[in-house]
C-alpha cells in the first residue's frame, strides 16, 4: 500500500466508448487507483433553458424530449403536469391512464437501455446490450404505434395527449406485458447470478444513505442507498395512488443495489401496467386548451419520478405566452454531484461502472 | 402527499430566532435576506420540526431589478416542503452565501446558476463555470443577455 | 469475489446465451427487407394539399423552430394565393405541431423517413417539393380516417406469429413471411 | 520420421544435402504460414459470425456469399490507410511493435503435430520452446504500448505484463502434469501417449490450462489490456493501417496457437476415430475456439486486482496440488493410471473447486487515498 507513483492525469473523454455522450472526467491516477476527479461538463449544451424563454409553452414539448432522450416520455409527462399545476386545468380520465401506461413502458425502456450500458461498461462485449435493446426495441415500436416516432416522441399535450391510441395498441402492450416478466427472469438468469458481475459491483462505489440523502441524489440511485423516497408514493401526481406497487429499496448502496433496484423497478413497472390496462376508462383524451396558453402569474414546480430520478420543472410565467423561466431539475446532473466520493480510491474500471451505474444521459445534464 | 408548507407559517416560526432575516412571506414562500440566508437554512435543517435534509432544486430567476435565487427543500423524514428565496439587487456583483456545507447537493447547480446567471456564490468551494467555458462573455440566462 | 455459487451463476449465464444463440436474429436486412412503418408515422418530409390551404400560416406561428415560411397575395376571388411554402427540413424536428394546427387539413405528416441527402440545401424543400403526390403519401398522424386506409404497422413484439416478422437464421427456412413493405 | 523430413531426404537425389535442407523447410514454413493465415482469416470470419449470432444479430453478410469476404475487404482498407506515428512517439519502438508481436503467434507452429508425422520440426523440447516463444509477444504488446506515447496504451501495456506474467505460472505448471502422463516434452510424443484424451485424466489441469490460456491470449473475461470500455482498446489505439491489421491478425494467431496447443496437450490432437486425423485436428481447434467465443459474449470482465489476484490464490495453488497429485499417481501407481486415476483426478477436482469456492476471496477493491 506504501507503493505510491507519480500521479498521473487521465482525461477519460470526451471521446470515450464509456462516457455516455460528450462528457469529460479528468481523472487523476496512481497507478490504476483514482486518487481525484473532476466532472468537465457542457459539450452537449444548447441551452434549452434560454431557448424556451421564446417559445410558446406547447412549444416547448418537443423541447423537453431532447433533454433525456432515452425517457422523452416522462420529460413530456413532467413539463405538461407543472404547465397544468401552473395554469390549473383537469384533464380527463383517459388521458391520466394513458400517460402513466406510457411512463412505465417509458420507464422500462430507460432502465433497460441502462443495464444493456452498465453490462458494456463492466466488459460484457455487448451482449447484454444488444439482448436489452431487442426488449427495447419493442416497446419503441409501441411508441411509434401511438405517435409516429420512436425517440422524440412529442406526444403529451397540455390539457390531455396529442391522439387516442390505436385499436391495435391494447393487444399489443397486453402482450408485452404477458411476456415481459419471463425475460426479466431469464436476464437475471443471465447477469444477476453470475460470479463476475458480483465481485465487479458488490460492495463497489458505496454511497451511504446520509450521503445520498445530502447530495440531493434521487430516483434508483437514492434508493439503492436505502431511502424509500418515490415520489409516485411520496407525493403521487397524476392517477399513481390509484396503483398498488412497491418501492424496491436497496441495503448498501454499491453499483449491485442500484442495479437491483432498476430491475425490480421494471418488474413494479410491469405491475402498473397491467393495473392501468385493466382500469383503462374510455373517454376523451384532450379538454380544450388555447393553443396559445397564458397562464397567471405565478410560479409552480412540478416533479415526477422519472426513470432517472426526481425530473422537476420549476417555470415562472408572467402572463404571457411564453414562460418567463423555464428551469429543469436534472436528475442525471444532481446525481453526478456526488460522483467524487464514490469514485476516489477505486481502480480505473471500477470509476467507469460507477459512472455507468448513475445512468446519466448528457442531453439532461448539459440541456 | 408531501405537504407545500406555508410561507407565512414558516415566517411565524422563524421570525424570533432570526428578526431581521425575513423580507417577506407568502402562500408558496419565505423570502430572506442573502446576508442572513446560510443561518436561516442551517436553522431550517436543523431543527427536528422542519428538519429539511434534503434540498430538491436550486434555480435562480433574473427579474430585471433584482436577482431571485430559489430554494426547494424537502424533508424526508417529515415528508413536507418550503420554497425558501433571496433577493439580490446588485447586477454588477451578485453575491449570496452558498449553502454546499449544509447541502452537498447544491454544488453542482450553484455552479450552474454562477454560470448562466452570473451570481457569485461565496464560500462555494470550487465556484467555477459548470457548462460554458472560462472566458465565456455574459451570463445567457440573465433577461438582458441577447 | 467468493464463488459462492461454485461458477453456477457464469454456467447459466453461458446457457443464458446459448439459448438466444439458437434463437433468430432481430435484425433486417434494411434495403431489401423494409418493416411496414407505423399509420401515424411522422416521416421526414411535409405533404401540402394545396387545394385546401387557405394561406392562413397558422402551421408557420406554431412551428417551434419558425421553420416554415409562407408568403401570399390577395386572390380574384377574395382568397389568399400561396406564394411561397418553404420548409427546411434540415432544421425542421418533426414535432407534428404544425399539422395539429392546421384548421383546414392541408398540412399531412409524409411516410417517407428516406430522403435523406449529401447536401444540405437540397433539404429545403418548397412549395413543389411539399404537394401531396403519388410517391408524397400523407400519413395518418392526426388524421384517423388516413389512419385507417393504411397497412398495419410491423410489431417486433409478434415475431413469432404469422402476421409478424419470422425470421430465422438457417438459410433454407428464410422464405418465413417476413414484414416487407 | 517426420513429413518434412521424408521430403528432404527425397530431394537429396536431386541437390546438395545443404540445399535440400533448406528448400524442405522452406516449403514447409510456407505450408504454415499459409494454414495459420487462412485459419486466422477463418476465425475472425467465424468469430464476427458467431459471436453476432450470440448476441441475436446477424453480423457481417454482404461482402460475398454470407459474407465470407469481409475480411478481405477489411485488409483492403487498412492497406489503403494512412500509416500513423504519434509525433512523440518512439518510431521504432512503435514500427517494431507489430511484428515482434506477430512473429511468436507463428513460431509456435514449428512444434505442433497436425497428423503423425506432420509437424515442421519435432522438437524433444516442444512445450518449453511454445512457452519460451509465446511469451515474446507480450513484449511487442509492451513495445507498442510504450511507443505509442498515449496514456491509455501504457497503461494496457502495464496490464499486459503484469497478466502475462501472473499467468505463465499456473499454465507452465499445468502443462508440467501432461508431460508427466505422457513421460516426454515433445507434442507429438504427447499426442501419440493419449490414447484417453488428457482433459479426462487430469480435469484440473485441463480447467487451469484453458482460464490461463485465456488470460495469456487475452480473452474476454481477461481482456484487460484492451478493455474497450475503459481504456479504449488499450495497447493498439494509436495505430493505424497495416500495422493495426498486424497487431488484429497477431490476437487471432494467438487464439489460434493457443487453441491448437490445448487441443495437442489435452484433446489428444489429430487422434480420433473414423474421420481423418487433420479433420480431427480442426474440429477439436474450432471447438475449443467455440468455447472462448461462448464465454467472450457471456462473460463480464475482471478488474485488475481481481485478475491478479485469481492468478496467484487460485490458479497457482490449484496447479500445484494438481501436479503433486499427478506426479504421485505416475509415481506410485502407474498401473492405475489410464482408468482408475480418472474417477480420483475428477473427484479432487471437485472438491478443490469447491474448497477454492468458499476460502477463496479476492478481497482488494478500495484504497484510501
Amino acid at each position: 500500500m506504501a507503493l505510491r507513483t507519480e500521479p498521473f492525469v487521465l482525461n477519460i473523454g470526451p471521446q470515450h466508448p464509456s462516457s455516455h455522450g460528450l462528457f469529460r472526467l479528468e481523472v487523476t491516477l496512481d497507478g490504476e487507483v483514482v486518487t481525484g476527479l473532476e466532472l468537465v461538463l457542457g459539450y452537449l449544451h444548447r441551452g434549452i433553458e434560454k431557448l424556451a424563454e421564446g417559445r410558446t409553452y406547447i412549444q416547448n414539448i418537443p423541447l423537453t424530449d431532447r433533454l433525456d432522450y432515452l425517457a422523452s416520455m416522462t420529460n413530456n409527462f413532467a413539463y405538461v403536469l407543472a404547465v397544468e399545476k401552473l395554469a390549473g386545468i383537469e384533464v380527463p380520465e383517459r388521458t391520466e391512464y394513458l400517460r402513466v401506461i406510457m411512463a412505465e413502458l417509458m420507464r422500462i425502456s430507460s432502465h433497460l437501455s441502462f443495464i444493456g450500458f452498465l453490462l458494456n461498461e463492466l466488459g460484457a462485449y455487448f451482449t447484454p446490450l444488444f439482448y436489452m435493446f431487442r426488449e427495447r426495441e419493442k416497446i419503441l415500436d409501441l411508441f411509434e404505434m401511438v405517435c409516429g416516432q420512436r425517440l422524440t416522441y412529442n406526444y403529451m399535450r397540455i390539457g390531455g395527449v396529442s391522439q387516442d391510441i390505436p385499436e391495435e395498441f391494447l393487444p399489443a402492450v397486453k402482450r408485452f406485458v404477458a411476456e415481459m416478466p419471463r425475460l426479466v427472469d431469464e436476464y437475471e438468469q443471465l447477469l444477476s447470478g453470475n460470479e463476475i458481475l458480483l465481485a465487479r459491483t458488490k460492495g463497489v462505489g458505496i454511497l451511504p444513505r446520509d450521503k445520498a440523502i445530502n447530495a440531493s441524489a434521487s430516483g434508483p440511485v437514492l434508493r439503492a442507498s436505502g431511502v424509500k423516497w418515490d415520489i409516485r408514493k411520496v407525493d403521487p401526481y397524476s392517477v399513481y395512488d390509484r396503483f398498488d406497487f412497491e418501492v424496491p429499496v436497496g441495503s448498501v448502496g454499491d453499483v449491485y443495489d442500484r442495479y437491483w433496484v432498476r430491475v425490480s423497478e421494471m418488474r413494479q413497472s410491469v405491475r402498473i401496467l397491467e393495473q392501468a390496462l385493466k382500469q383503462l376508462p374510455k373517454g376523451e383524451v384532450w379538454t380544450k386548451v388555447p393553443g396559445l396558453l397564458r397562464p397567471l402569474r405565478g410560479e409552480v414546480y412540478g416533479h415526477i419520478e422519472g426513470p432517472k430520478g426526481e425530473l422537476g420543472f420549476y417555470l415562472v410565467s408572467d402572463n404571457s405566452i411564453a414562460p418567463y423561466r423555464f428551469h429543469i431539475r436534472p436528475p442525471a446532473l444532481l446525481n453526478l454531484t456526488a460522483l467524487k466520493d464514490m469514485v476516489v480510491g477505486w481502480k480505473l474500471a471500477d470509476a467507469i461502472v460507477i459512472f455507468g451505474s448513475l445512468d446519466t444521459v448528457l442531453g439532461e445534464v448539459d440541456r | 402527499m408531501t405537504v407545500t408548507l406555508k410561507g407565512e407559517e414558516v415566517a411565524k416560526k422563524i421570525a424570533h430566532s432570526f428578526p431581521m432575516a425575513i423580507i417577506t412571506a407568502n402562500q408558496t414562500a419565505i423570502i430572506v435576506t442573502p446576508d442572513s440566508l446560510y443561518q436561516v437554512a442551517r436553522f431550517l435543517k436543523a431543527t427536528p420540526e422542519f428538519d429539511f435534509d434534503y434540498l430538491t432544486n436550486l434555480t435562480a430567476v433574473d427579474y430585471l431589478d433584482y436577482f431571485e435565487v430559489v430554494y426547494h427543500l424537502t424533508s424526508l423524514k417529515h415528508n413536507h416542503s418550503l420554497v425558501l428565496k433571496t433577493r439580490c439587487y446588485d447586477r454588477e456583483k451578485p453575491s449570496v452565501p452558498s449553502v454546499v456545507s449544509l447541502w452537498q447537493g447544491a454544488d453542482l447547480q450553484e455552479r450552474e446558476v454562477y454560470d448562466l446567471m452570473g451570481i457569485t456564490f461565496s464560500g462555494h468551494p470550487n465556484l467555477k463555470r459548470l457548462f460554458l467555458w472560462e472566458g465565456f462573455p455574459g451570463h445567457p440566462l440573465r433577461r438582458d443577455y441577447l | 469475489m467468493r464463488f459462492e455459487r461454485y461458477g453456477i451463476g457464469i454456467i447459466k449465464g453461458l446457457m443464458v446465451t446459448m439459448k438466444n444463440f439458437l434463437r433468430p436474429p432481430i435484425t433486417l436486412q434494411y434495403p431489401e427487407e423494409k418493416l411496414i412503418t407505423s399509420r401515424r408515422i411522422r416521416g421526414n418530409e411535409l405533404v401540402w394539399q394545396v387545394s385546401k390551404c387557405t394561406g392562413c400560416a397558422t402551421c408557420a406561428k406554431s412551428c417551434p423552430q419558425g421553420n416554415i415560411e409562407i408568403v401570399t397575395h390577395l386572390g380574384t376571388e377574395n382568397n389568399y394565393v400561396v406564394d411561397k411554402l418553404q420548409v427546411d427540413t434540415g432544421k425542421c424536428m418533426f414535432c407534428g405541431l404544425c399539422v395539429e394546427s392546421c384548421p383546414y387539413e392541408a398540412l399531412f405528416m409524409g411516410r417517407s423517413y428516406e430522403r435523406a441527402t449529401y447536401r444540405r440545401r437540397e433539404l429545403v424543400l418548397s412549395k413543389e417539393a411539399l404537394e401531396l403526390s403519388e410517391d408524397r403519401q400523407p400519413s395518418g398522424y392526426f388524421y384517423p380516417r388516413i389512419e385507417v386506409l393504411l397497412p398495419r404497422q410491423t410489431l417486433l413484439l409478434y415475431w413469432d406469429r404469422e402476421d409478424g416478422q419470422k425470421l430465422c437464421w438457417f438459410p433454407w427456412r428464410k422464405k418465413a413471411n417476413r414484414g416487407r413493405r | 520420421m517426420t513429413l518434412i523430413g521424408q521430403f528432404r531426404d527425397w530431394l537429396i537425389n536431386f541437390m546438395p544435402e545443404w540445399a535440400a535442407y533448406i528448400v524442405a523447410f522452406l516449403v514447409g514454413v510456407v505450408a504454415i504460414i499459409a494454414f495459420v493465415l487462412v485459419m486466422i482469416i477463418v476465425f475472425i470470419y467465424l468469430e464476427r459470425r458467431l459471436i453476432g449470432r450470440f448476441q441475436v444479430r446477424l453480423g457481417p453478410n454482404r461482402c460475398g456469399p454470407e459474407g465470407i469476404f469481409q475480411l478481405i475487404a477489411d485488409s483492403i482498407k487498412l492497406l489503403t490507410k494512412e500509416d500513423i506515428v504519434p509525433a512523440k512517439g518512439d518510431f521504432w519502438v512503435h514500427f517494431l511493435a507489430p511484428i515482434v508481436t506477430f512473429a511468436p503467434a507463428l513460431m509456435v507452429f514449428a512444434v505442433v503435430p497436425f497428423h503423425k508425422g506432420v509437424v515442421l520440426t519435432d522438437l524433444d523440447v516442444g512445450i518449453l520452446y511454445v512457452v519460451a516463444i509465446s511469451s515474446i509477444s507480450v513484449v511487442g504488446i509492451y513495445m507498442a504500448g510504450w511507443g505509442s506515447n498515449n496514456k491509455y496504451s501504457l497503461i494496457a501495456a502495464l496490464r499486459a505484463v503484469a497478466q502475462a506474467i501472473s499467468y505463465e505460472l499456473p499454465v507452465v505448471m499445468a502443462a508440467v502434469g501432461v508431460i508427466l502422463i505422457a513421460g516426454s516434452l515433445s507434442l507429438s510424443k504427447i499426442v501419440e501417449a493419449q490414447t484417453i484424451p488428457f482433459f479426462l485424466l487430469q480435469p484440473l489441469g485441463f480447467f487451469i490450462f484453458l482460464l490461463g490460456s485465456m488470460a495469456e491470449i487475452n480473452r474476454s473475461p481477461f481482456d484487460l489490456l484492451e478493455a474497450e470500455s475503459e481504456i479504449v482498446t488499450g495497447y493498439n489505439m494509436e495505430y493505424s493501417g497495416m500495422k493495426f491489421g498486424l497487431l488484429y491478425l497477431s490476437e487471432y494467431g494467438h487464439t489460434l496457437a493457443a487453441s491448437c496447443i490445448i487441443t495437442t496437450l489435452f484433446l489428444g490432437g489429430w487422434q480420433g476415430p473414423l474421420l481423418p486425423p487433420f479433420l480431427w485436428f480442426l474440429i477439436k481447434v474450432l471447438l475449443v475456439f467455440f468455447v472462448f467465443l461462448w464465454v467472450r459474449s457471456t462473460v463480464p470482465r475482471l478488474r485488475v486486482d481481481q485478475l491478479m489476484a485469481f492468478a496467484w490464490k487460485c490458479l497457482l495453488p490449484m496447479a500445484l496440488i494438481n501436479l503433486l497429485l499427478i506426479g504421485a499417481q505416475v509415481l506410485w501407481f502407474p498401473k492405475a493410471l489410464p482408468w482408475g486415476m480418472m474417477v480420483v483426478n475428477f473427484a479432487v477436482a471437485g472438491i478443490l473447486i469447491l474448497l477454492w469456492s468458499r476460502l477463496f476471496a479476492l478481497g482488494g477493491g478500495r484504497v484510501e487515498v
